[in-house]
């Protein structure tokens, strides 16, 4: 039941933000917001692995109750934790608490409503995480949007609206794709209930018959086929990345953080969960296509990014980038690979998250974020610019930073790979990544930080106040907590990925 | 006994004359009497074949019908009234204020 | 019991502690944290000797400390942080640890009191950087080996811009972390094909990467994935892949162009770069996995080729440098490609033996360079100095030591070690032509290093002052005296530590300790040993000569000779009371020199092609990527706006519309059904 | 067996059993009853609360009777009365359920409307009048009384478009509405003479098994059952006869654009289920694939209404177009129906009736709050929408709500009544109609988000001020639809499983 109380307490929690005037808004909401935090953390410690939740596994927290029945099917409410999803539950309540930090000083208006939705958007999160039917999953994966697409659009910047709605109809186009698409193979199962291990189950044990003339083969192609298409947008991954940089750009830095920091992350997760836990062998064929969707993720975005102005779409595009090589180590189908990819999820997290956060808290003071108009701001605002380089450095995969040993581990997990063929060349091109991430991170703070103090403005630029520090610099303890110690999430993540290649077939 | 065919000719040459009517004019009490035409085309369909197929049924229907067509008239009079107080005429063409 | 090896950790985490500390209280601390950083460092150094000590009295030391990350199922990699003291790595740990403790003390002079600001952030800057270093030559895996490689970048990148305010800085250590990114790229993924390929990243043990290496190469060991290739060419490739990352770290052709451009550090930090730290690493590094590189022929050709050439080739862009630590920039990439001359020629302890040296006068001559900077208020031009031999003697004398080694004159460390680098490529030069280029290159060098090295002494400190400042210098204190004095002189005796052409011709034999010491005569790991080297090593050793002795003779005899002249050369033009520029001589020559072989105009075209290709990317992607999202969203909002054009407003249009479409049904069903 | 034949009809067992109905006419009468009493006295709120009372009343045993399972397979079958004309089973409960529903919305939200109407009486009576007869609608068993109620809804109904007498808009609306509903009429009319020379009967179920001996009248049939569908089409605002939706919804008073658009279509469909899953199944085989007809329809349906309501100007008519839109969804219902299948018949029909249901809700919270703007006298277009969010953040989080839920997000009700059609879709094999419906459901976010764009993300660029005053009513009314659409995500399980097994039982 912790799971039920964490969510019942982050949506009370969140209406009753809404409730209260704004002016006390933003310290309650952070108030709150550390229970889920408290709540998390007590599952980790109470957590014991036990495999994948899909495969058969031991779920932690797991609770069960029939909800409604359609067309023969049971759906229920069916939620609980694996070493897959805990991680992420955890890095949603700790991000949200820090990125609702991060909104004080740029929230300055209708600051109930913000609060209220930040906190919307975390209890949603942890639904998608957690939850085991695939309707309570589907239901809280598009709940995750609304609050979104308003944080962008009341508190974003001049093209919040496009950038809002680009957003949200994109994102919702890809998944009725998808929705569709799993529709169809359930309905050529014989399970029962919409429940995902029941689903992942009959998959492995072989029962998938046709759909209305469709062969199981085929059926399951297309499938495959679609939920890709459908969680890439997610993700995103190239070509369907185009909405990512302008959502960045005009999100306010929370949710920025938020955005980049988990939403990005539940396209992986989902195609972690569905696409390849559920369809190995689909996805075994489709490996080349995948790999080179990696690769040019990986390579395109980081060239993208290297041609940018703002700092924020900087980050925008190094995220697809680095998006990347989750695909590409999930689609090597090994230990590592798999292991390393869903590391690299928390970890991206983290560090994207930091990034934002140190973008904005730049920008409250400078009003810009474009790269020719400032320089030198290192001797202006040290600690906010040091942390910045810091988390520049984690994002360029500096060692003992999360950021490494989530590439590491995908890198090292997808050079042998049998799944993908021609492993070693697209692993070998895709860590190339690493090179022009240095490059473009370090062209921007050469230009930004560094050099003689240049700003037009017409106040004097202060050191960032405290409530903006705080939240940097316990992401950056974070990372490089994680990055020191990776095994804290790592051992239960290759608990929960392994089982996903013993069901593989030993792919 | 007429074969049942000559009925639906009738009825259908009665029918399509309403709806030519319906599409050529542009007064609107001529357009509720080719409306009354297509209405009686379908009574004397209900009569003809409630006598083919010998029940009652039909006819009782076509009663029905024939009082909706009054009760629908009226309601239409009511409101090509108040079409002609607001645009001054009672042709339908006239009243195309909303679009697209 | 304890031993000195339980206290390896401490050698590295000592310094860390002190970046810590200055960090986050150096601006409550006296001095700004340069105590805690100078008691930390000679604390490591203090524990570095002993366990050195504990290595001479004939052990060594395996141990694991943190277990990073453990795979379970079908990739059973282990991923672990440990340390590995032998021979090598505890000479290494005194080296750094000394250099590092001076290199404080230097500070003190060079950053306390000519009152620089931020020098909490310096000194956290170097106890990160002494820190980093230290974790890498303990490391015993090639993986540590990389995460504390990459360190040592970061911390370059952190002092090489530490004056940040000003722009030359910042975008120097852009380039060094980028340049030796480049590098490490390629020896990631070398780390990964490591991973891949054996399943182990370990440098020692029967289970090393090496040892699996080796007996896959002779057949014994199955189950490693060649991925296809041959053992010997698959080894080759990872081989290379690795020594991508010591071509950028030690600034070897093509990848040195970050080095010179590192000189806008303060000069402490290149003393530290340039001896002991991040541009030693790689070379180190290569000495560290030397089992792994002596298995393939093709890489040990392809190390001496490239280290020769760098030789040269940097030693020819020294001689026209004007700025006094733009010659010492030049000569470090030079003399790091006579230490991969060295690795590739199979000279193992030649090598070592030249880092060794190396480090002392390379300090030795940075630390001379900051005191003339110190004195000369930071102008950095020789042509303004002049004459300083007398206002600063101790600078000056130990600094003529640095460059007599540097230069190669008997009976300075420079001359022992570089000679016997050359030796060994020439006896091993026989029946492999890369190598033969490689030690004619090295050869070459030998004169133009002894002529800029003497160019610059001359022209600093001889003749007539050049300059106002040059006639009054400031004066330097103890802080920087003292560090001066001990580098000077071990740079003039250090070659004693090996002294192989002594043993060889006069016969006494035991007095190459070196050789003895990396051959674990004392103590070490079982095949980390130089003779075991040698034993799986491609080379046989042939006398051009005749016999040994007198290889050993004409060899020493050419390089001194060779030096003497460049020696010779520079008195003449230099050493007089007005030296004028010479550079016109070169003719042709002189703006290609000057320019550096524009290396860097071609790396900076590179840069801005590849920016180029990206605002293509870019253009691409937002017209047509985002073009065609915006353009699906276009063509159904017009779709729409056309649609709702058949809502015409007009009731009878809706009339007739509607009577055509149900027609139109009618007919389409009548003929679907057949009902006529 | 002719209607005169039968036995006489126990009066009070039939009018216990239509008790729903009753009252809603009774209301209906006591309200003209009240105002012909005291014909001069203000008595709106009176009036409002007679007929908000009734509604309510109809609206409590309609659900109690569901609760209950009269007419339910389990607990006797379907009531038939009146020689079948009339029988009272799951489906026609379930319906009058959405109508009494809307209707009390409505009615509470017209108070405020009405505030300063002459006669406010003749509104309540009319709009009582309807909801009897689409109540009569759900309940009608034979193609008689289908033509009777539909026309006895149709009739006061234009009188409610065209209620403004004075408004240019309204009158037009009016007319409009009415020209095309008496052409409808006739068409429907002429389609059930056909149908009955065919097969010799008005009854369903003997039209139903009379269609097995149709021989060479196959034909007649086929263009009878097409007829009947348009009478229905019209009914429900579907392509081709659709025409008179966007400027009936357009100039109507809003609240009775949300009667229309929710109450009016549902007792399109009420019918239109009965009629062609009853009657016209065995006719798939035989005269007419009546079937592919409506996947036509509802394709095309679907694709007019979201298209043409993605460039409006005017929220109301991108509502008005977004109504045709949904039109098109529920027909999946009938195009998913194969000969033959009947659980999988039973499940997508049983969706879309859920779907309906939710539709009620949110549609006509969505005109009713549309009905709040005119009753500021803000304007009409998305521009006049602009920073409304701020004044009045209530009635903007429910309209936002309606926008969310009419579009299919997850979030509210609307998701699981769409998302289930669409799965009863592929369910039966038409995925390409939920494909379909899923691409418009994209594109129609897009509009729908624009509402809420305007009333959250833009600045207010006129003045608001008449947003001072708060009505009543209207509030009321928007909010409680707004709760029961955020009430039907979790909830949803009652409402479909009284669908499926309504649906199940017309099947059975």
């Amino acid at each position: 039941m912790i799971i039920e109380a964490l969510l019942a307490f982050t949506f009370a929690a969140a209406l009753l933000v809404f409730a209260v005037p704004n002016k006390y808004a933003h310290k309650l909401a952070f108030g709150l917001s550390l229970v889920p935090i408290a709540g998390s953390l007590y599952m980790w410690s109470a957590f014991e692995t036990g495999g994948n939740a899909l495969t058969g596994g031991q779920i932690a927290f797991e609770t069960v109750a029939p909800w409604l029945e359609i067309a023969g099917y049971q759906l229920q409410w069916y939620v609980g934790v694996d070493g897959i999803s805990l991680p992420l539950v955890v890095l949603t309540t700790f991000l949200t608490a820090l990125a609702i930090m991060s909104a004080w000083t740029p929230i300055q208006d209708r600051q109930s409503q913000f609060y209220g939705l930040m906190l919307l958007m975390e209890a949603n999160l942890i639904g998608v995480f957690t939850a085991l039917d695939f309707f309570v999953w589907f239901i809280f994966w598009e709940a995750v949007l609304v609050p979104m697409y308003f944080l962008i659009g009341v508190w974003g910047g001049p093209r919040r609206k496009y950038a809002a709605i680009k957003f949200f109809v994109y994102t919702n186009i890809a998944s009725l794709v998808m929705f569709i698409a799993f529709m169809a193979l359930v309905f050529s199962l014989p399970v029962e209930t919409f429940g995902l291990p029941e689903i992942t189950q009959s998959l492995a044990a072989g029962e998938l018959t046709s759909f209305y003339g469709l062969p199981a083969d085929t059926l399951a192609l297309v499938v495959f086929a679609a939920m890709f298409v459908g969680f890439a947008v997610k993700v995103p991954v190239v070509p369907v990345h185009t909405w990512l940089p302008d959502a960045h750009v005009e999100a306010p830095t929370p949710a920025s953080v938020m955005l980049a920091g988990v939403l990005l992350k539940m396209g992986t997760y989902a195609l972690l969960r569905f696409n390849f836990t559920m369809l190995p062998e689909q996805a075994s064929v489709f490996a080349i296509p995948i790999g080179i969707i990696a690769v040019v993720s990986v390579i395109y975005g980081a060239m993208l990014a290297l041609a940018q102005t703002d700092l924020k779409r900087i980050v925008a595009y190094s995220s697809v980038s680095s998006m990347g090589y989750v695909i590409l180590g999930l689609i090597a189908f090994t230990e590592f690979g798999m292991g390393g990819a869903t590391f690299q999820m928390v970890a991206h997290g983290l560090i994207s998250g930091l990034m934002f956060m140190a973008v904005g808290v730049i920008y409250n003071a400078t009003h810009t974020r474009i790269v020719d108009d400032m320089s030198g701001l290192a001797d202006r605002m040290p600690v906010a610019v040091w942390i910045l380089v810091a988390g520049a450095f984690a994002y360029m995969g500096l060692p003992l930073m999360a950021g490494f040993a989530g590439e590491f581990f995908i890198f090292v997990g997808s050079f042998g790979s049998t799944a993908l063929p021609y492993a070693p060349v697209f692993t070998a091109l895709a860590m190339f990544g690493i090179v022009i991430v240095a490059g473009y991170l370090l062209l921007a703070m050469q230009k930004t930080l560094f050099g003689p103090f240049r700003l037009e403005t017409d106040y004097e630029l202060t050191r960032a106040p405290l409530h903006d520090i705080a939240p940097l610099v316990a992401l950056l303890g974070a990372i490089i907590l994680l990055g020191v110690a990776p095994s804290l999430f790592f051992d239960m993540i290759l608990d929960a990925t392994v089982p996903i290649l013993e069901l593989g077939g030993g792919l | 006994m007429v074969p049942p065919e000559y009925y639906l000719l009738l009825s259908s040459g009665l029918f399509c004359i309403g709806l030519f009517g319906i599409l050529t004019r542009r007064n609107a009490l001529y357009f509720l009497m080719s409306v009354e035409l297509m209405l009686n085309a379908a009574n004397i369909n209900l009569v003809a074949f409630s006598f083919y197929w010998g029940n009652l049924t039909g006819q009782t229907f076509a009663l029905f019908a024939i009082a909706l067509a009054a009760a629908e008239v009226a309601v239409g009079i009511g409101i090509i009234l108040a079409l002609y107080r607001n645009f001054g005429d009672v042709d339908v063409m006239q009243a195309a204020t909303m679009r697209w | 019991m304890v031993t000195a090896f339980d206290y390896v950790p401490a050698i590295v985490l000592l310094p860390f502690v002190s970046f810590v500390v200055a960090l986050f209280l150096g601006k409550y601390l006296p001095k700004k944290g340069a105590y805690g950083g100078i008691a930390a460092t000679a604390g490591s150094l203090l524990l570095s000797i002993w366990v050195l000590l504990a290595v001479r009295s004939g052990s060594a030391h395996q141990e694991t400390y943190w277990t990073w990350a453990e795979g379970v199922g079908a990739q059973p990699f282990t991923l672990e942080f440990g340390a590995l003291i032998d021979p090598l790595s505890a000479l290494m740990l005194v080296i750094v640890t000394l250099i590092a403790t001076l290199v404080h003390v230097f500070s003190l002079g060079y950053m306390n009191d000519e009152g620089e600001r931020d020098l909490p952030r310096y000194y956290a800057g170097l106890g990160l950087f002494t820190a980093s270093m230290l974790g890498f030559v303990i490391a015993d895996n090639l993986l540590m080996a990389f995460m504390f490689f990459e360190l040592v970048g970061l911390c370059s990148f952190l002092l090489i811009g530490f004056h940040f305010r000003q722009e030359g800085p910042p975008s120097a250590a852009k380039k060094a972390f980028l340049v030796t990114r480049f590098g490490d790229y390629f020896f990631l993924v070398g780390v990964v094909a490591v991973f891949a390929t054996f399943g182990t990243a370990a440098f020692s043990g029967a289970e090393s990467f090496p040892a699996l290496a080796e007996s896959a190469i002779n057949g014994t060991t199955e189950g490693i994935n060649t991925f296809g290739f041959e053992p010997t060419t698959w080894f080759t490739i990872v081989g290379l892949l690795v020594l991508g990352g010591v071509i950028g770290k030690s600034a070897q052709f093509p990848l040195h162009t970050w080095l010179p451009d590192a000189m806008e550090g303060p000069t402490p930090v290149s003393a530290l770069i340039h001896a002991a730290t991040m541009v030693a690493a790689g070379v180190y590094l290569v000495a560290r996995m030397y089992g792994f590189y002596v298995l393939t022929p093709t890489t040990m050709g392809i190390i001496a080729l490239v280290g020769g050439f760098t030789a040269l080739f940097a030693a020819t862009m020294g001689i026209v440098k004007e700025e006094l630590k733009q010659v010492l920039a030049y000569s470090t990439i030079s003399q790091y490609g006579y230490m991969m001359l060295a690795l590739g020629s199979g000279g193992y302890v030649a090598a070592v033996f030249h880092l060794t040296t190396h480090a002392f006068f390379k300090a030795l001559l940075f630390l001379g360079a900051g005191s003339v900077i110190i004195a000369m208020h930071h102008n950095e031009n020789m042509w303004d100095m002049g004459g300083l031999k007398n206002k600063m003697p101790v600078t000056y004398w130990t600094f003529l030591a640095g460059s007599l080694a540097l230069a190669g004159i008997f009976p300075f460390a420079g001359f022992w070690s570089k000679d016997e680098i050359l030796y060994e490529a020439l006896i091993h030069a026989g029946s492999e032509p890369l190598l033969f280029a490689g030690y004619a290159m090295g050869l070459l060098a030998v004169p133009v290093t002894a002529f800029y090295t003497f160019r610059m002494v001359f022209l600093t400190f001889h003749g007539n002052a050049r300059s106002e400042i040059a006639r009054n210098p400031e004066p330097v204190r103890w802080n920087v005296k003292g560090p001066l004095s001990v580098l000077g002189v071990l740079a003039a005796v250090t070659g004693v530590i090996n002294m192989v052409p002594v043993q060889k011709v006069l016969g006494l034999e035991g007095i190459d300790y070196l050789h003895r010491w990396l051959d674990n005569e004392w103590g070490g790991i079982e095949g980390l040993s130089s003779h075991h080297y040698a034993e799986i090593g491609p080379y046989s050793s042939t006398y051009p000569f005749g016999t040994e002795v007198a290889t050993v003779l004409a060899g020493a005899a050419i390089s001194l000779a060779l030096a003497l002249v460049g020696l010779g050369l520079a008195w003449k033009l230099y050493n007089v009371a007005e030296p004028v520029e010479h550079t016109a001589k070169l003719g042709g020559a002189k703006e290609l020199l000057y320019n550096n072989y524009y290396q860097d105009e071609f790396q900076v075209w590179l840069a801005n092609r590849t920016r180029g290709v990206s605002g293509n990317a870019d253009t691409f992607d937002q017209g047509v990527v985002d073009g065609v999202v915006n353009g699906v969203s276009s063509v159904s909002l017009v779709s729409g706006d056309r649609i709702k054009r058949i809502q015409t407003g007009v009731v009878g249009n809706y009339a007739l519309l509607l009577t055509l479409s149900l027609t139109a049904l009618l007919v389409a069903f009548a003929i679907l059904g057949g009902w006529f | 067996m002719s209607l005169l034949q039968i036995e006489p009809t126990n009066w009070i067992y039939a009018m216990w059993s239509l008790q729903p109905v009753v009252i809603l006419a009774v209301t209906a009468l006591l309200v003209l009853g009240i105002d012909s009493l005291s014909p001069d006295s203000r008595s709106n709120r009176l009036l409002a609360g007679t007929a908000t009372a009734g509604t309510l009343v109809a609206l409590g045993v309609t659900v109690w009777y569901l609760a209950a399972g009269t007419g339910a397979a389990g607990s006797g079958g379907p009531i038939s009365l009146f020689s079948d004309a009339i029988v009272v089973d799951g489906m026609g409960l379930f319906f009058i359920a959405i109508f009494t529903s809307v209707a009390a919305l409505v009615v509470v939200a017209s108070v405020d409307y009405l505030e300063d109407d002459d006669n406010p009486a003749a509104f309540y009576s009319l709009l009582l009048f309807a909801t009897t007869a689409m109540s009569l609608m759900a309940v009608s068993n034979s193609l008689a009384t289908v033509f009777i109620s539909l026309e006895m809804a149709s009739l006061p109904s234009y009188a409610l478009v065209a209620y403004l007498k004075t408004n240019r808009g309204s009158v037009e609306a009016g007319l409009k509405y009415f020209l095309i509903g008496a052409v409808s009429a006739a068409v429907f009319a002429f389609g059930i003479s056909l149908v009955y020379a065919a097969t010799g009967s008005l009854l369903l179920p003997e039209v139903a098994a009379a269609i097995g001996d149709v021989t060479d009248l196959a034909g007649i049939l086929g263009v009878g059952i097409l007829m009947v569908a348009g009478g229905f089409l019209f009914k429900t605002a579907s392509v081709p006869f659709h025409f008179w939706a966007p400027e009936a919804y357009e100039g109507a008073p809003a609240p009775v654009s949300a009667f229309l658009s929710s109450a009016s279509k549902a007792a399109g469909f009420a019918v239109a289920f009965r009629v062609f899953a009853v009657a016209f199944t065995p006719a798939l085989d035989v005269a007419i694939n009546w079937g592919l007809l409506f996947g036509i329809l509802a394709v095309v349906t679907m694709i007019l209404g979201n298209f043409a309501a993605a460039t409006q100007t005017n929220v109301k008519r991108m509502l008005a177009y977004s109504s045709i839109g949904h039109a098109g969804y529920a027909l999946i219902g009938l195009a998913a129906i194969t000969a033959g299948a009947s659980a999988a018949n039973a499940t997508v029909m049983g969706a879309a009736m859920a779907h309906l249901f939710v539709y009620g809700f949110m549609n006509t919270g969505a005109f009713l709050f549309i009905a709040m703007v005119e009753y500021w006298g803000v304007g009409r277009t998305f521009e006049d929408y602009a920073g409304l969010g701020r004044k009045a953040p209530m009635a903007s989080i429910a309209m936002a709500v309606f926008m969310f839920s009419l579009a299919g997000l997850p979030v509210f009700g609307g998701f699981f009544s769409k998302y289930f059609l669409f799965l009863g879709a592929i369910n039966a094999g038409f995925w390409w109609l939920a494909a379909v419906g899923a691409v418009t459901s994209a594109l129609s976010l897009y509009y729908y988000s624009r509402v809420v764009k305007a009333l959250w993300f833009e600045e207010p660029n006129g003045n608001l001020d008449a947003l001072d005053s708060k009505p009543t009513g209207l509030y009321a009314a928007v909010i409680a639809a707004g709760v029961i659409t955020i009430l039907l995500l979790p909830g949803f399980g009652p409402v479909i499983e009284t669908a499926e097994a309504a649906a199940a039982a017309i099947f059975a």
